[in-house]
């Protein structure tokens, strides 16, 4: 109870072609990551499988059954929007009532069941509020109250925590990391932020331009990047690509190697290259070196490497995680 | 935004504004109310003399004025009643998706243009006319007597022509109002389940609260005042059945030309009128803080 | 120098407007700007702005009603030049409306055109109906052949009446009506009269006539609303002003334009016709500086050139009947205007020195010429337009008409010592 | 919400809301049609839709009776005129309520539309000595004067709350860069309201155009906007339905004309801070 | 020409004490950064330098000029705010050169300068365009194009990249303080990011409830907190806190260790916990573990370190990194 396939799903919008096919398999009670750049069509696949936007074509099968022209609230779904999409007229208790008042359940039952949600979520001393007297960690986690108490088959999230301040964002994270330890219920979630996509997933789904790049595990993905576009999206900072001889050299088109996997030492190393910008965060130094043959290379160092704009540094890149590609940018 | 500089200079130019209006108010009022403790009549110049509260006694004791205070009434409460229901009504239509939409909305836009005296002749002469009237012709040409708007059902009458001009206006606003509202928000509603009348009462009204205080607010200021419409349609009649209070102080004034007992029924309204204002300020103030 | 003229939206008066192009030939350098308003609003007007003094307009046109209490006021310029004008010849205007816009011996309004009530009535319907229209006849003849006429299902209806709220609309007809039921509206002690039976005979008798035999809504119809029914053919008979006999027997206008024929306002045998008296005048206010030219254009619009000129370009049936003497002698006139004779007598049999059977206070056929007559009498024809929408009772009517009438009455400190 | 909407749905709803839009808009139709029939074929029974013996005599006679031009401009005069004196008042008033408001400018702004539900009847007197006194009576400049007092609330209440949409920070930010008050709102605020202010104007135009009662009462001639051009029809002679319909036409056509012309700028502005 | 002092400066909303009272010394030249929770009073603090709000107590003094009394654009500030409060219906061109037409400057300087300013920023090819039609990223320029034309004594920016893209955001904040290295103009700076604050500032304020925590170099913050708050704050994860026993036997109330100084092995360490959580972000791992007798400590370990929900670990802290608060949370 809580697998969703899609089949050679695609969506048209007038001319534009924003789905052009996918194929994708989620299994009951995985938490599945949809991450790809701003308008790579994220919403629009989730819209999809939440059956507010009719598909172009394809099929949607939720639990093994076909749900391509079910309306929305037939699926069993529940989704929690970017904006919340909170009533505001309505009290914290209302707002997470109202699907169960829509399913004609009696009164009792409905209490029982919010007052339930709102332990869960912490939302206990704010039952009688207005949203609008709610801060935005709290409206979010109604939104979250409103999508549980239904006992969905599966959840869907749509960048949920992108109007979060960073230290909230943080603590909804790991809220709803716990959320779906406890309830084990189908979870999609769509963020373009790495680091939610890589502490959440079970498993995740690379969009770029309506096509899958590639699905897989957090560590897969971070390890194993299919080609140079999810290379490059996940891991931060990003991967330095390096083109020309040294790549050539190693066989490839283009080789990577993540700013954390280059040894650094003001003595020795393969390069050698000048600082031009050192980021002290305390517990890390992320540096940039203008390497000459090669291009300008990111570098993470500890937070007590202490160097300035324009010192001369040596790298070393660890050869064992270096990253192959070919022309066409697929991973060798 | 708040240093004293600014402050002072706020003050500075609300000034104008506020000072002007306070003329504009204070000095009829002024006037209004020393000639309202006056026997006055225009047609009798030279005979002023103080009366006391008798013009008061004398308006506030005619059975005409509590026949005026609820014509009033009844006219506000029915045409806001109707503008408001047909607004909601055609802005979910509009709100479809349907073929020449933009006509559409000129059409429905247009009697907002139009002079009150205007459609008041328009809709007397042409439309509820007893016998040359295109209404009359249809009820005859349906096998049933025409009625005869003005003089059996005149309040209704004036209602009906009153509404017909601002129902575009309660419309334009529900529109407004209707596609503002979140798209999320409906989303969320469906997928929580809701069906379209439940969507249209629990999500839908409650957005339109303030959109619904504002027509009020605007048409009662606008209604209060309606004297063009039943000067030209009913003359008040017939008996005292169409005469608000705005058309009372009309006939005291400018048909007896009783410039006192006039006087007396124009502060009457005054007062009247800022209770209705009282009201809906509380109202507007809790629909519109939030 | 331009002339500023108030005026009502009289088909006479729009007439009396094209042809300013007569007058400014006439008189270079007089140049004339029209205000045309309807009744209401320009006796609204024009009251405001005489009685406070305020000089917007040059030329006044008043009723027959104001022109005495105005000139009392002494709000009007008399038209001395013009009485003494022995072209004008001021003797020629007909003696009760010339001794209506007299006051101490002076003429203060000129009167544009005057008029009284009568019967008009269909020709083709009578005489299918076998009916024979006396000269002089009597309200319950009137009313047989008025339930006789009607056919609803043609919309012929046998009597239109005015029944519209207002002292110059229904209660001109009704006082007109109820003086020859021998009502009347204050006795000698200024005490009002609806309680009396004489009242409820004429209201009664009006109410169920108009049920039987009007026209829908007739309680919001006025003189212009009965023309045009009468026009249409939808009338068997019209009581109202003399003055509509030129337009309902106006080919252009009137389809019925050839079967309409005339009888005197009917009576109830006690010796008064239920006709009244009516004239629009034109007058100077008091305090004008344009006296001299708007004198000249007084005597322009009411001298006997003018009703030549209207002759001469409309026709003889279209001149402003009802002001002088020797138009009705004229031999065209009479034989273009079917009506001329009847409008003469009409006026002739109309007396406002003495309009009841019984004795009065006042002065007036179909008003009470005192100034606070104006809102009770409209006041009170709201009540009798209520009872013929059938939205109160003739009783009810009459009640309510007698208590806002006494109400007024003291308040305006009646009877005056 | 992109989701499919059956074209039958869809041509059902277009049936309605056509049927329901010409339903409100035929009084005014009928009225044009009627200006173009003969006195005869206006009062035909049954009524004449579009084949009729069209003419324009009725437009000549309306003419022939008024001077449309006068009263046409003078109407323009003064609903131009009052607009744009309520909007040189109401800029700095509104400015002034959105930017630097206190505890009591709600009060402040429902005082200003309280002075707007006094019956003007109670008033017309003391106005009308007045204006005699100093002279305005008949005057364009006093029906100026009149139209915008009685408009300003409406336009004050309306510049504020496109005032109120607008993010303080920019002003700031204008003042930070030199910009004195003057230059802040001449430079700065207006423009940015520049739809706003549009649709004030739009609406005060129409208010003023087919206001009736003070129009009507202090001016003759001279002065006298179409409200009274209209009034000498406002009871029948004889035969009138294509009289009246064509002068109701020519006084409304302008308006109604600018308003359709307007409608988007009118619409998109017409909320009253109904629409958050 | 630059320095900015404020002497007892205090600021009181109605009934609220927004700011009690602050003194603070900005040299001429300094990047600053205003840092602190949210409602802490940063903005209305810039806002009192601004001339924006006035003061309800206290001396501003710029330039050593008392500017107290001084409207805003008497100051000879420039301000770039967080919506960029960019004039939607002026191009880009007329944005720019908007406080020089304030300031009457002839047509011809002021081109020169609009046209300085945005080769400077890259906008030369945007000077005609109007604010709507810019990115984010372009937007931003304009307003510090704005501020920079008048060349004000200082800047300052309210959060300036907070409604930026992250990707973005890292690109702005080198840019920003790229401009600094060449303009040298003081510039204070507001944000809730201690990344930004971290990489930015020449010297931190760390505001807290209207009050200054404490003021210092990114570094000495980080090294050195001087009090509880200013170590909960600055760091990223958190600095962990304990308290009890292990504490006491340090000689203060709380120690304070932070995630990326404590050591971590499968086989031996000062403490022994159980993981609860791990965040595999491929670079690093942040593990929430917990230790019987002191809490829940989040560590930092390679991106290597494989670990599960459930894994038994030892933990080392590195005590010469320890930090020591005494009961008034003051460091010790
Ligand atoms: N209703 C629509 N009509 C036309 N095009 C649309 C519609 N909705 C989305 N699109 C287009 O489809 C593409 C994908 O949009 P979508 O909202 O799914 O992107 P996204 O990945 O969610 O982006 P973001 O991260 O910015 O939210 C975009 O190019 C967008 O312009
Ligand atoms: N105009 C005002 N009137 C009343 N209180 C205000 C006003 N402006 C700010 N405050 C209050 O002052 C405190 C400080 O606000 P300020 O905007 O300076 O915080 P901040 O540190 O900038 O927060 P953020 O990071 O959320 O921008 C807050 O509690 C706020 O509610
Ligand atoms: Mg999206
Ligand atoms: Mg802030």
């Amino acid at each position: 109870m809580g697998s969703i396939t899609l089949r050679n799903v695609s969506k048209v919008f007038g001319e534009a072609k924003v789905i052009p096919s996918i194929d994708l398999d989620i299994n009951d009670g995985e938490f599945v990551v949809f991450v790809g750049p701003s308008g790579c069509g994220k919403s629009t696949l989730l819209r999809l499988i939440a059956g507010l936007e009719d598909v172009s074509g394809g099929q949607i099968v939720i639990d093994g059954q076909d749900a391509t022209e079910a309306a929305p609230a037939k699926r069993g779904l529940a989704m929690v929007f970017q904006s919340y999409a909170l009533y505001p007229h309505m009290s914290v208790r209302s707002n997470i009532a109202f699907p169960l008042k829509m399913a004609n359940i009696d009164k009792a039952e409905i209490d029982r069941k919010v007052n339930d949600a709102a332990r869960v979520l912490n939302l206990t001393d704010y039952l009688d509020r207005k949203p609008r007297q709610l801060s935005g960690g709290q409206r979010q986690r109604v939104a979250i109250g409103r999508a549980i108490v239904r006992q969905p088959k599966a959840f869907l999230f749509d960048e949920p925590l992108s109007n979060l301040d960073a230290a909230l964002r943080v603590n909804m994270r790991l809220e709803i990391s716990e959320l779906h330890q406890t309830l084990k219920t189908t979870m999609i979630y769509v963020t373009h932020d790495q680091v939610e996509a890589m502490t959440m997933a079970d498993k995740i789904v690379v969009l770029n331009r309506g096509r899958i790049e590639q699905v897989g595990s957090p560590l897969d993905l971070y390890r194993k990047p299919a080609n140079l576009f999810v290379a490059g999206f996940i891991g931060s900072p990003r991967m330095n690509l390096i083109e020309g001889d040294y790549a050539r050299a190693k066989g490839a088109k283009t080789a990577g190697i993540r700013p954390e996997h280059i040894g650094l030492s003001r003595e020795a190393g393969t390069w050698d290259g000048v600082v031009t910008i050192a980021e002290h965060l305390g517990s890390d130094t992320f540096m940039h070196v203008e390497v000459s043959g090669i291009g300008t290379l990111t570098v993470r160092a500890g937070g007590e490497f202490g160097c300035r704009h324009g010192d001369r540094v040596f790298l070393t890149p660890d050869e064992s995680k270096l990253h192959r590609f070919d022309d066409k940018g697929l991973a060798l | 935004m708040a240093t004293t500089h600014t402050r002072s200079a706020a003050r500075l130019m609300m000034a104008p504004s506020v000072i002007l209006l306070f003329a504009w108010m204070i000095v009829p009022l002024g006037m209004t109310i020393y000639f309202s403790f006056l026997r006055y009549n225009l047609l009798m110049p030279g005979m002023e003399e103080f009366t006391g509260f008798l013009n008061y006694s004398f308006f506030l004791s005619d059975p005409a004025f509590f026949d005026a205070l609820t014509n009033t009434l009844l006219l506000v409460g029915g045409v806001l009643a109707i503008t408001i229901i047909g607004g909601i009504a055609f802005a979910l239509l509009l709100d479809q998706p349907i073929f020449g939409q933009g006509i559409v909305r000129i059409l429905v836009i247009a009697p907002f243009f139009v002079m009150p005296t205007v459609s008041a002749l328009v809709w007397k002469n042409m439309f509820m006319n007893p016998v040359n009237g295109l209404l009359a012709w249809i009820a005859r040409s349906l096998g049933f007597q025409p009625v005869d708007f003005l003089a059996s059902v005149p309040l209704l009458s004036v209602i009906i022509i009153v509404a017909w001009q601002w129902l575009p206006f309660a419309t334009l606003i529900m529109l407004t109002a209707l596609q503002s509202l979140d798209e999320e928000q409906k989303e969320a509603a469906e997928m929580d389940g809701a069906g379209f009348v439940s969507r249209f009462i629990y999500i839908v009204l409650p957005h339109m609260a303030r959109a619904i205080t504002v027509v009020i607010l605007i048409e009662t200021i606008f209604l209060l005042s309606v004297f063009a419409e039943i000067l030209v349609t009913t003359n008040g009649g017939p008996g005292t059945q169409s005469t608000n209070l705005t058309y009372l102080v009309y006939a005291q004034a400018l048909l007896q030309f009783d410039i006192g007992g006039a006087s007396a029924g124009g502060i009457v309204a005054v007062i009247l009128a800022n209770i209705v204002a009282i009201f809906l300020v509380r109202l507007i103030g809790k629909n519109l803080e939030a | 120098e331009t002339l500023t003229i108030a005026t009502v939206n009289n088909g006479d008066m729009i007439r009396m407007q094209k042809l300013t192009d007569d007058f400014k030939a006439k008189n270079p350098g007089i140049d004339v700007q029209w205000v045309t308003l309807e009744e209401n609003v320009l006796r609204q007007r024009v009251t405001t702005d005489v009685a406070t003094k305020s000089g917007q307009y040059d030329i006044m046109t008043i009723g027959i009603y104001e022109a005495p209490i105005w000139g009392k006021q002494g709000w009007l310029a008399p038209l001395d030049k013009l009485s003494a004008d022995a072209r004008y010849d001021a003797n020629d205007l007909l003696p009760p409306i010339r001794s209506g816009l007299t006051v101490n011996g002076k003429l203060y309004a000129a009167p544009f055109y005057g008029e009284s009530s009568m019967v008009m009535y269909r020709k083709d319907l009578f005489d299918k109906a076998g009916l024979k229209m006396p000269d002089a006849p009597t309200w319950t003849f009137i009313a047989d052949a008025a339930r006789k006429i009607t056919d609803k299902s043609t919309e012929t209806y046998g009597i239109c009446l005015r029944g519209k709220a207002g002292w110059g609309e229904n209660m001109a007809f009704l006082t007109a009506t109820a003086n020859s039921f021998g009502a009347r509206w204050f006795d000698e002690n200024w005490k009002p009269q609806f309680d009396q039976p004489e009242w409820k005979n004429t209201l009664d008798f009006y109410v169920k006539l108009m049920k039987d035999a009007g026209p829908p809504g007739a309680s919001s119809n006025g003189f212009n609303e009965n023309l045009a029914l009468f026009q249409t053919g939808k009338c068997g008979m019209w009581i109202d002003a003399t003055v509509a006999a030129s337009f309902v027997t106006n080919p252009k206008e009137s389809k019925v334009a050839d079967k309409v024929g005339f009888a005197l306002a009917p009576d109830n045998g006690l010796g008064k016709r239920g006709n009244w008296l009516w004239s629009w005048n034109l007058a100077i206010p008091a305090g004008s500086k344009k006296v001299e030219a708007a004198e000249k254009f007084i005597a322009w619009a009411t001298s006997k050139d003018y009703l030549n000129l209207v002759a001469e370009k409309e026709g003889w049936a279209n001149v402003p009947p009802g002001t002088r003497t020797s138009l009705y002698q004229n031999a065209e006139y009479q034989k273009a205007a079917s009506f001329a004779k009847m409008t003469l007598d009409s006026i002739n049999s109309a007396d406002p020195k003495k309009p009841s059977v019984k004795p009065v206070p006042y002065e007036g056929v179909q008003y009470v010429a005192i100034p606070e007559f104006q809102g009770i009498g409209t006041a009170v024809g709201q009540q009798f337009s209520a009872a013929l929408a059938g939205q109160v009772t003739v009783d009810q009517a009459l009640q309510s008409a007698q208590q806002l009438t006494e109400r007024e009455m003291k308040k305006a400190g009646y009877p005056k010592k | 919400m992109a989701r499919k909407v059956s074209t039958r749905r869809k041509l059902v709803m277009s049936a309605i809301a056509w049927t329901l839009g010409i339903l409100i808009f035929f009084p005014i139709l009928w009225t044009v049609l009627t200006s173009f029939k003969s006195e005869g074929d206006a009062i035909a029974s049954p009524p004449v839709f579009l084949f009729f013996h069209w003419t324009t005599e009725n437009y000549a006679e309306v003419q022939s009776r008024s001077d449309y031009v006068l009263h046409f401009w003078n109407s323009v005069v003064m609903s131009l005129g009052s607009t744009l004196l309520g909007l040189v008042i109401a800029i700095p008033a509104a400015w002034a309520m959105a930017f630097s408001p206190t505890r009591r400018t709600k009060d402040v702004l429902m005082w200003m539309l309280s002075t707007k539900m006094m019956p003007p009847v109670g008033a017309l007197i003391p106005i009308y000595l007045i204006f005699r006194d100093v002279g305005l009576l008949d005057t364009r400049i006093g029906l100026v004067v009149v139209l915008t007092l009685i408009n300003l609330p409406i336009i004050v209440w309306m510049l504020y709350t496109y005032f109120k949409e607008i993010p303080g920070e920019i002003l700031e930010a204008a003042r930070m860069d030199g910009a004195s008050l003057a230059k802040e709102i001449v430079y700065v605020l207006t423009p940015m309201a520049i739809p706003g202010i549009a649709s004030t104007l739009l609406l005060n135009i129409i208010l003023a155009w087919n206001e009736a009662f003070w129009t009507l009462n202090l001016t003759t001639s001279k002065a006298a906007p179409l409200t009274t051009f209209i009034a000498s029809y406002s009871s029948p002679e004889g035969l009138f339905y294509a009289k009246l319909s064509a002068a109701s036409t020519m006084a409304i056509a302008p308006i109604l004309i600018l308003g359709w012309f307007s409608q988007k700028q009118l619409v998109r502005g017409l909320t009253f801070g109904a629409v958050k």
